[in-house]
């Protein structure tokens, strides 16, 4: 067990996986000398060479069409996309090329691709710099979509990534990086539950979904409403594409009461598939429509307008009061 | 009416290297011809029949449209020479990363008529096992396969192999920018990888003039590509540029490209009407180019035996034309479990579900003969 | 009252709208001379010339790039991207630029940009070329994304998008093109009702919710089910974002249930999000958790498979037995 | 270990159009001469005090940032010559569509400082507006303004205007293919707009030679734009080529490209460690080769009374910065208003929803003063 920050667990999670597999290749703006402008990649090129942790021409398009054909060639490409707002110039590769070819080739070309995007906003930066673009590739067949929530999933939950034989879509919480946590680094890989949800904390009345950087700002909800007698359930989703509905319909015909928060607007973002396919599984046992509790259907702010667009715990606590049916009046009287 | 946005007009086909002119002769040609002292009558007369087989294998593919069997064809004619000059360049080692209307590449890779079929009869998203060919599956979307070829080259030279790969892709393409980005990643890791550009001077309706002012291998020696401009109607010029740029990037020279000239004497695709946008002189003057006619022409004047020529090639072409045939008619429709197999690779608790739920249902069609709508 | 083709209807609605104003310029790869590969555009570089009409090079990108710079400069360009699956390699100046522009520049800078797409599948095309890419724009703050479902809404909605001074992601229905239908020219523009949905067939047991292609499928749907003794409400969303969900939830108060139907994939597309709304909405008031009968989450299959992955009249109706709660082995004894 | 995919030694600096040298002498220059032959040693003065006056610009930027009042800066010290040399040269009704990094442009066109700031700080998604002074907002995604300048420059030709449109980025975004696009449809329109590429040899913590085996300016040339390549650190080579440019490009002979050699002698951004990825020595080198010191030098061969000069450019400088910071202590907050303003430009029955809702949500916590978490 060490005491690592979110970044270390994930540089020590790439050094793990090129360790393990020499066809594991970094490739990024940055990612060399510099280290990522995270440092997540920090001292890997130094230690594995200019050939294996590959600093790219500043063109995402290009990053993400020269790692399908070195995947081709039977490497196993792992790429930074600097911030999540620059994902976008490589859309076309990643949902026509990336997501396809395994399907267009019948199965003979796997591409094991891993994607890497610091994501979600809560640092202070300017546009661009703040995007949750999970659902665009959610909704993409083909893909693997999945966020770890601490220091330990990102251990882990990188290298099983890595090791998958299908592209999967990292998204790191990039205001979490400081975080820090224990890290066993005996538990890797192959825990075999890469996409196996995580009850984070148990409870019985209300069931709240998160993953990535809201998990810990659910969590804390969680603590501050066992104060007012309400016992959440959190669940890390950890895999945004597949979703393990199963422990999350457990958990909500047990608590008959979902909500579901995420930093990414809500108008057909992820909670909505959560809240529609909850529905669909457990209606009779709903006490509440499921609540969502989102960004707004807005570009994303201004770093002085942020802490408005992202829920935090009182936002949160309000989406519990809605589906306890409580109303913000009632709880002055009762409390 | 202004004509502001008018297409400027056409740069003119300007200088290219040539070796078998359109009419039959032969010139001297410094740059190409050590590349190709070896290609006696007998391996012309090949790289003839080699050229009659797909035009014959397209006029199959038109016909079989035409008849139903396919959904869609996407004719080669008038670019035999480049294809099977640079098909015919290239080793077994080296990888393809083709667009679309490469037939003429896959047939020198031995691709089995089913599997050339295959996409084009809307039964699978593509055909052959690109594993087994050294060639990547069709590709649709313009430009995205050189980015492919790119990285695949930058594979090689990880690897320290001695081979290439290649990308095939029309005048069109070169406006996308992925192609750009192509060469700037082929470029920036010296990587063994040739850009093989058939200029048919279309893209679907619009003139290569509209995609660029000046000659498209002057674009590709911006980016520091080796370049080499060709008759694309010329299979020996083509096949001479090819083992050049070959030898280039083997020798870790960095990237190539090569302009082959060349023009699409047949409709876009099936679904195009090219009357709508295009002069019958210009078809005209081409058909004056045919690469099978000059090939033919200069045999003839080397003293071959064209009769026999055409009797073989005629006999190798029909013998594929009913490969073809067969390979339609016997052709397997995919089956409900093929919409969702290979989607991933492993296990996907949703998709599973799903797979399981429309099965569930088409049986209870069958189970319940009675219920019918 | 004319009769016309979809397609013809477009083409009148594009001329009406360049003859109204002249800053409306048309770009798109093939639209002049050949008149777009479905003749959307036929005849109007010969009318207006190759200056309003205009052929591009071969980049989608460069293509919605510069006509946001050309309304920039005062100009209300319509672009035609020639398929559907031919829109990714613009996604980063449609999301990043196009949505963003007014909100970046604090409404300084209006991007009226219309995005004409041909969408959907069921005309036995090749891999690329029968997407349903609406989901990814839907949940885009910035931009709004409608589809006519008819000749007559073809032509109005058209110029109203236009029109509009927000950028409109305009998506055609392309198997519907043929179809033929009465159209009144004098309708339009500015019939206001653009965002509004369109109640096409009145009914009192279910909600049955579409948009584009399948709005005549479900209008199908409805008549074979009212030989069932089952009425349904059929509404046209006509506008994807925003929805007028005033519209829907009345309905759904009415009925108590809903089924939603698209060709795209299930998981994160629209009918997750209309799905959720309307639980939030009219929860108290709904027998039967929303259905959705949607395309797979695979890849757009082979020609020779799209009609299992497409919605067909069986499916919609097998989605109504669902919300009726009849199984069909019940149906099967009543019927 | 391989080095396989090291970055290819650098191209060097080449050669390039120079007026003044870094000594401050004054070269003949056949190209540019003719175009700032109006410059007298008054007109330098001028320029020389923009240049100390976006110098000081950065620097309190800097310093804003080091105090918290901005949340992030990105300095342009070193490029002083590259962005007043360039905006100088451009008339009120040239349309401007720049980077992140060109405050010096902005400058040149009298951007109110509040305007200047308010994104840096995070008070606004950008500043000014773009009517108001003909230039576009920062832009943020890398080479994505150069397709809006190539479409402004088509309306201009629609128009029949004189105006221009230029746009600015750097050497990493030539890889971008938006800017290999942008290229391509300003050259298939003739459009009249500049590419100005402001070559600072560092894209972060990639040198330029990750980017491009050869010159960048070669790389326009390929697309079949009119270029020139100037020492970016000479004021008077780029104005000199700017109106060159300019000229070129109202003359309605087709876009042009300027790659401007200069160097980032600063950070990339607050944000950012340069000592991590680059050599002291060459830091060195390139101070002596300063953009204001060599107009300097110039002024005084000239016998100018550079003193004076001195203390003009200060007080010109003192009352920029503190009109700055003036800004910084007035700029008020945004407030909730503002996130759901101009998402769109009217009604939208969702969003207008949305902030309802929040707005009530908001108001909960005033009203309901005793109900507190
Ligand atoms: C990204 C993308 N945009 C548009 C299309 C539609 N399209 C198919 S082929 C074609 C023209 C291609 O021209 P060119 O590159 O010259 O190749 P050719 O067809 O002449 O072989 C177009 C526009 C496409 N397939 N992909
Ligand atoms: C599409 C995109 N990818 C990545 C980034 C992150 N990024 C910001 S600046 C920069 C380097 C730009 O280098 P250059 O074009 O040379 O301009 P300079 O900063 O030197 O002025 C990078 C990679 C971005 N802003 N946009
Ligand atoms: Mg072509
Ligand atoms: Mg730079």
């Amino acid at each position: 067990m060490k005491t690592l920050t979110f970044s270390q667990a994930l540089n020590s999670g790439l050094r793990a996986a090129m360790e393990h597999d020499h066809k594991v290749v970094l490739m990024g703006e940055d990612i060399g000398k510099l280290g990522g402008v995270f440092r997540i990649t920090d001292g890997l090129q130094k230690d594995f060479g200019a050939h294996r942790v590959i600093d790219t021409p500043l063109a995402e398009s290009g990053i993400v069409g020269t790692a399908i054909g070195l995947a081709f060639r039977g490497y196993r490409p792992v790429v930074e996309i600097q911030f999540d707002g620059f994902v976008y110039p490589a859309f076309d590769q990643i949902v026509s090329q990336l997501a396809k070819m395994h399907f267009r080739s019948r199965g003979k070309v796997k591409l094991p691709v891993t994607i890497r995007i610091p994501f979600g906003g809560g640092i202070g930066s300017p546009e661009h710099h703040s995007e949750s673009p999970e659902a665009y590739f959610a909704h993409t067949a083909g893909l693997r979509v999945v966020a770890p929530a601490t220091p330990q999933d990102a251990y882990w939950m990188l290298q099983e990534a890595i090791e998958d034989d299908d592209p999967v879509i990292f998204l790191e919480p990039k205001r979490r990086y400081h975080q820090r946590g224990e890290v066993d680094t005996e538990v890797a890989p192959r825990t075999g539950s890469l996409f196996k949800a995580n009850i984070a904390r148990q409870g019985n009345d209300v069931t709240l979904i998160a993953y990535g950087p809201l998990v810990k700002t659910a969590l804390d909800a969680a603590t501050a409403a066992e104060d007012e007698g309400i016992d959440i359930e959190v669940i890390d989703l950890r895999s945004i594409e597949p979703v393990d509905f199963e422990t999350l319909a457990t958990s909500v015909r047990k608590t008959g009461r979902v909500v579901i928060t995420h930093e990414a607007s809500r108008f057909a973002g992820m909670g909505a598939e959560l809240a529609a396919s909850l529905t669909e599984k457990c209606f009779d046992h709903l006490d509440h429509a499921p609540v969502r509790v989102t960004g707004f259907d807005i570009p994303y702010p201004p770093s002085k307008l942020e802490m408005h667009h992202l829920p935090d715990l009182d936002r949160i606590l309000d989406g519990v009061d809605q589906v306890m049916r409580r109303t913000r009046a009632q709880l002055g009287e009762e409390g | 009416m202004s004509n502001t946005f008018d297409v400027p007009a056409p740069a003119g086909t300007g200088e290219y290297l040539q070796i078998i002119g359109p009419d039959g002769a032969r010139h001297p040609c410094e740059d190409l011809d050590v590349w190709v002292s070896d290609i006696d009558q007998r391996k012309l007369e090949d790289l003839y029949i080699d050229m009659a087989c797909i035009r014959r294998l397209d006029h199959e593919g038109t016909a079989l449209q035409r008849q139903g069997e396919l959904g869609l064809w996407a004719p080669l004619l008038g670019q035999e020479a480049a294809q099977i000059g640079s098909g015919r360049a290239l080793s077994d080692e080296d990888f393809i990363f083709p667009s679309y209307r490469e037939h003429g590449v896959a047939y020198c890779r031995g691709v089995a008529p089913q599997d050339l079929l295959r996409m084009w009869r809307g039964a699978a998203p593509s055909g052959w096992d690109p594993y087994e060919v050294n060639m990547a599956n069709q590709q649709i979307v313009i430009g995205a396969q050189t980015l492919h070829a790119a990285g695949y080259g930058m594979g090689l030279k990880l690897d320290g192999s001695d081979a290439a790969a290649i990308t095939y892709f029309g005048d069109g393409a070169t406006s996308q920018g992925d192609v750009s980005e192509a060469m700037v990643f082929a470029a920036s890791y010296q990587a063994p990888v040739i850009f093989f550009c058939q200029n048919n001077h279309w893209a679907i309706s619009e003139p290569v003039a509209r995609q660029t002012a000046g000659y498209i291998a002057d674009r590709a020696k911006g980016f520091g590509l080796a370049t080499w401009r060709v008759d694309g109607n010329d299979v020996l010029a083509v096949m001479g540029a090819t083992r050049a740029a070959l030898e280039h990037v083997r020798s870790g020279n960095g990237p190539a490209f090569i302009e082959a000239v060349t023009y699409r004497m047949g409709a876009h695709t099936t679904a195009d009407d090219p009357t709508r946008y295009r002069d019958a002189l210009e078809l005209e003057q081409w058909a004056a180019k045919d690469p099978l006619d000059r090939v033919a022409a200069h045999l003839d004047s080397l003293g071959a035996d064209l009769e026999e020529l055409k009797k073989r090639s005629t006999q190798a072409a029909d013998e594929l034309a009913a490969g073809l045939r067969e390979a339609i008619t016997t052709m397997p429709d995919p089956s409900v479990d093929d919409l969702f197999k290979n989607v991933y690779s492993h296990e996907h608790s949703w998709l599973d579900e799903q797979r399981d739920n429309y099965k569930l249902y088409l049986e209870s069609f069958s189970q319940d003969a009675e219920v019918t709508r």
